[in-house]
């Protein structure tokens, strides 16, 4: 039980990377929102994680039980779920923009363009 | 009478997840689009159907009942028509059925 | 049992995150990145969060997935193959990823009941207190409506600002009748008109728009709440579109409707606040809203869940009608 | 009512002023109501620094919910500063913008350019203000994401650009930022700064030292440090500023440089005094070191590239970078002298770069680039932007007499207090370059001759002629009366460390 705590963390922490590592390494702008995305994501299922109580349930008031998750880290993270998507949808259409105006959504070749003006 | 109800709502149960699984393996293992949509769709209603109705025979209350078969029926509706409507787009973008299986390019566990 | 299943969908998690980096063709990355946010609203449900995981399941996976595969439908979904840069990218990674590792080995276990975040006062408060002082069952909506009520009025804005800055970066000049003043004959997006998906789409509206009520109406009860209907009513609205084509959708609801209700639903939520302070309150404090403390934070709670619903089903509404505008408009090569 | 709520009010005015902008639907309009809420949060400004200087901090209860439970509104010195800073700025950008957006944006984004602008200044209000850790990553987000959206408003493809590379990278901060703050949380329980800074010092859960002495403890101040930093753009991640502040609509431009970087300035401050009731990230991580020689690298690598810019306003972007790079040393310092010079320069750099950007964007104005050919020679049939080009410029050298002078000599004698003279000589180094890319650019603008076959052009409109020259007449008063702004500064950096003691 003590290694499965943190094992828990650490797949979150993996999940976190392979987001992050998307977002860097990509060229594609549409790759790196995906990766921006998966980074968030991950790290909003580490929050709630924290709040998470054994034995405790959801916490929705009921009879009988007195154990219950803490209900903070939900409030938090839905915020936090809502400013991601909104970001999101405004990094899309930037991407809808740029390629309106370079014809590319590649990086490198959007840098290429920009000396070559 | 209870003990009846609840040996047919294990049935169903059961019966629902192995028809599950084997859509799943289905999807795995079928040729091409069009045979694929087969058992992502009509297997897949089949077993959601069945356990759906096999959670309502355990269900507390006529309200969580009638809920758990309203969801079935909106399932039955949807995954027949996001069937139908993905086989026509497939058609449309020049995606021809496979005629014979035999001599499918991607033999079981290839690419698709 | 519950580790259980929680061990088999961390391992998917993995799988498809993996997946994902590893994908190359963009409509597949973008599908598996919804696959990925469905199963981490499932994580969501085994971590005993039903709000969030509703959340995650109807923003993450639905609208997201929807927004990119809208985006790549007007972009190509073919990323150019080319050498990766993953040195540097691996190297940065590797240091973060460690630091966190770092962090981790000094912090409460997983589930454990005396970790602080369990034993501050301030939990004690959201369960039990909240009870008390609210009569509201599910502890997240008042405090998300009322303890923290100032956090969910910046989150209202942060959608708005969503709303109103793709909006502005694609949205387009129209006339006063909402046609946009430069007619562009792309080719239509809807499905083509057939009897099986029209009969289906009609059945189904109804149904969508009156469960985004239920869902707003239930928030105090079980998990729901503005958020969450607002975007199941625009997914009424989205299915609209899709039956019947982008010009059909905006008469429906017009652009500068949509634009002035995204307004209205964040002034309203506001509007409670400064009236509060009216009534001789804090900002945002609804007991001043009837004589009995309990009822007005009810009546608070229920009002500013009205104008979150408004803002964000407005949003999201605009938010696909823009994007698929866009697409229908096709390329447009000049630099405006 | 307004006495008691003012200081709520100086944020939800704008944060309610911005639906009411989108309701107009008319660019005209939207100014109108835009520029007297700008106003009115103005004057709530004026008057909450007012009481906060002579009474001590004010806080509010939001919701009427008392901390820890709700979200708390705290108002101390510092944070007095810089709503200063950014209501004032925004009070001079609001008439500003009147002409320049007209030029610059199309007529049916207008009043969705006031509404972003509007809910740019809550935010960072918000960030300034907020007591609690979660609600200023809320406020965060609200000033970033209307930031992308105004930067995107820009006229060149390269703003499209600019405001992508900037989203991700804000969003990559502001994620790290909640990953800080999240360890925190679990540390502590809170979420309310005053409220951890209690329980950091406490022993921990497991019984092993106190809390802030925790491995979760420093990796959240170095994630935070990190997070934040992306937003103030500290050299090496400034990647994202230039094209930004090159790219937006002028008016943008002159907000932004003001304000933005400011107000993550005050929250990595916050983090490090506030949160952490011992200023121990200073103790327990390598914060010091770490800055100080960024800072330095930062303000000399910067300024040589401001020097090789073909566009001005590009130059000046790099040149913002170089004076975060002076901010940052400041704080590098440690030490009460360090950390007021680091504020006072905080304010100082808001009227130098505030006046800059105007006086840039009237230039735009009329010839609707700042590419040094297209700009060769303006100044002599424009001698008012001209003008307020060469005051702020001078006080961008810091020549004695303007507001740069006064701010540059407070960080020198602090750097020298602790007899680092390597540092001062680099930062005496840097200040000779920015001689050379200020200088450049008058040349440019003023001496050169206007080639043949170049429009002619004449003076900008008075709408923003004025408070361009407000601005950089500031400078001048800033240099004169010094007394008034470091006092202020000096109060603010010790509000800081009164917290931390």
């Amino acid at each position: 039980m003590e290694f499965f705590g943190l094992f828990n963390y650490w797949v979150f922490i993996f999940l976190m990377m392979a987001g992050f590592y998307l977002l860097l390494s990509a060229r594609n702008l549409v790759k790196k929102i995906v990766g921006l995305n998966l980074f968030q994501t991950s790290v909003f299922v580490f929050y709630v994680s924290a709040g998470k109580v054994t034995g405790g349930t959801v916490p929705i008031q009921q009879e009988g039980i007195t154990s219950y998750s803490n209900p903070l880290p939900h409030v938090l993270i839905l915020t936090a779920i809502v400013v991601g998507v909104a970001s999101t949808a405004l990094g899309l259409s930037l991407i809808l923009k740029i390629k309106d105006t370079y014809g590319t959504m590649e990086e490198d070749e959007i840098d290429s363009l920009d000396v070559a003006t | 009478m209870e003990a009846a109800l609840d040996v047919l709502s294990w049935v169903l149960l059961l019966v629902g997840g192995s028809v599950a699984v084997i859509s799943g393996v289905g999807l795995l293992r079928l040729p091409d689009l069009y045979t694929r949509l087969h058992a992502a769709s009509m297997l897949d209603s089949l077993g959601a159907l069945c356990v759906f109705l096999g959670l309502a025979l355990q269900a507390e209350s006529v309200a969580v009942g009638i809920k758990l078969l309203l969801a079935p029926a909106f399932l039955l509706l949807t995954t027949a028509t996001a069937a139908h409507v993905l086989s026509k787009s497939a058609r449309r973008a020049g995606l021809e059925p496979l005629e014979d299986t035999a001599a499918a390019p991607d033999a079981p566990g290839g690419k698709d | 049992m519950a580790q259980i299943i929680d061990i088999v969908l961390l391992v998917f998690l993995c799988t498809v995150a993996v997946a994902t980096v590893r994908m190359r063709d963009l409509f597949g990355i973008a599908m598996l990145f919804g696959i990925f946010s469905l199963l981490s609203a499932s994580v969501f449900v085994v971590l005993d969060a039903g709000d969030v995981a509703m959340t995650e399941a109807a923003v993450g996976a639905g609208l997201t997935t929807i927004l990119m595969l809208s985006t790549l439908a007007a972009t190509g979904s073919r990323a150019h193959p080319r050498a990766v840069r993953w040195k540097l990218p691996l190297f940065v990674v590797t240091v973060t990823g460690a630091a966190l590792v770092y962090a981790t080995t000094d912090m409460p276990r997983f589930g454990d009941p005396n970790a602080p975040v369990q034993t501050h006062p301030v939990a004690k408060h959201y369960i039990e207190t909240s009870q008390e002082e609210t009569g509201i069952p599910n502890m997240v909506t008042p405090l998300l409506a009322s303890y923290r009520g100032f956090d969910t009025l910046g989150e209202t804005a942060v959608v708005f600002t969503a709303g109103i800055g793709v909006l502005a970066l694609i949205g387009r000049r129209r006339k006063k009748d909402g046609t946009p003043v430069d007619e562009n004959h792309g080719e239509d997006i809807r499905a083509e008109h057939h009897a099986v998906v029209r009969v289906v789409g009609k059945i189904l509206i109804p149904a969508i728009l009156l469960y985004a009520c239920y869902i707003q109406a239930h928030g105090d009860f079980g998990p729901g709440g503005g958020f969450q209907a607002g975007v199941v009513f625009a997914s009424g609205l989205m299915l609209y579109l899709l039956l019947f084509g982008v010009a059909a959708a905006a008469r429906v609801a017009p652009f500068a409707v949509l634009e002035r209700l995204i307004a209205l639903g964040l002034l309203l939520y506001g509007g409670i606040g400064v009236l509060n302070m009216m009534l001789g309150g804090n900002f945002l404090d609804y007991r001043t809203l009837a004589e009995n403390a309990k009822d007005g934070l009810h009546y608070g709670i229920i009002l500013i869940e009205l104008g979150v619903g408004i803002t964000v089903a407005a949003v999201v509404t605009t938010l696909v009608f823009a994007f698929a505008d866009h697409l229908q408009r096709g390329p447009v090569h000049r630099q405006d | 009512m307004i006495e008691q709520h003012a200081i709520a009010l100086v944020v939800v005015v704008p944060l309610l002023a911005a639906p009411l902008c989108v309701l107009t639907g008319r660019g005209r309009w939207a100014w109108t109501v835009a520029t007297a809420a700008v106003w009115s949060s103005f004057a709530l400004a004026l008057h909450l620094v007012q009481r906060v200087l002579s009474e001590g901090p004010i806080t509010y209860a939001m919701g009427g919910w008392q901390p820890p439970v709700g979200i708390e509104f705290r108002l101390d010195a510092a944070g007095a500063l810089v709503m200063l800073v950014i209501t004032g700025i925004a009070t001079i950008v609001a008439p500003y913008a009147r002409k320049s957006v007209e030029r610059e944006v199309d007529d049916f984004r207008q009043h969705r350019f006031y509404a972003c602008l509007l809910l740019c200044l809550c935010g960072l209000l918000g960030m300034t203000i907020t007591a609690d850790a979660f609600n200023l990553f809320v406020f965060l987000e609200i000033s970033s994401l209307s930031t992308y959206a105004l930067v995107a408003m820009g006229r060149d493809r390269r703003a499209f650009t600019a405001a992508f590379r900037y989203l991700l990278i804000g969003t990559v901060g502001a994620t790290f930022y909640l990953l800080g703050i999240g360890f925190l949380y679990i540390l502590t329980g809170t979420l309310n700064m005053a409220d951890m800074a209690e329980r950091l010092v406490q022993p921990a859960w497991d019984g092993e030292g106190l809390v802030h002495q925790t491995r979760t403890a420093r990796a959240a101040f170095a994630f935070l440090t990190v997070g934040l930093s992306m937003k103030i753009a500290i050299w090496p991640l400034h990647l994202w500023l230039p094209n930004v502040y090159a790219y937006a609509p002028s008016a943008v431009s002159a907000f932004l440089s003001a304000t933005a970087t400011k107000v993550a300035v005050l929250v990595l401050l916050r983090m490090f005094y506030t949160v952490d009731g011992l200023a121990a990230p200073f103790s327990t991580l390598p914060v010091a070191d770490t800055l100080v020689p960024l800072a330095i690298i930062g303000a000399l690598g910067t300024s040589i590239l401001a020097i090789y810019q073909d566009d001005l306003k590009r130059a000046l972007a790099y040149s913002s970078v170089a004076q975060v790079g002076y901010i940052v040393l400041g704080i590098g310092l440690a030490s009460t002298a360090g950390l007021s010079a680091s504020l006072l320069h905080l304010f100082n750099h808001a009227l130098m770069k505030g006046a800059l950007f105007c006086a840039m964007g009237c230039i735009v104005y009329r010839v609707g680039s700042t590419r040094i050919n297209a700009v060769r020679g303006v100044g002599r049939s424009m001698p008012w932007t001209t003008a307020a080009l060469l005051l702020g410029g001078l006080s961008l050298i810091g020549v004695p007499l303007t507001a740069g002078f006064t701010s540059k000599w407070a960080l020198v004698s602090a750097i020298l207090e602790q007899e680092r003279w390597f540092t001062a000589a680099l930062m005496l180094v840097s200040s000779l370059l920015a001689i050379i890319y200020v200088g450049r650019i008058i040349g440019i603008v003023l001496l050169s001759k206007r080639p043949r076959g170049a429009p002619q052009v004449g003076e900008a409109p008075a709408w923003m002629v004025a408070p361009t020259l407000v601005l950089a007449l500031l400078n001048l008063y800033f240099g004169i009366a010094s007394d008034t702004s470091s006092e202020l500064a000096l109060r603010a950096a010790q509000a800081l460390e009164e917290v931390a003691r």
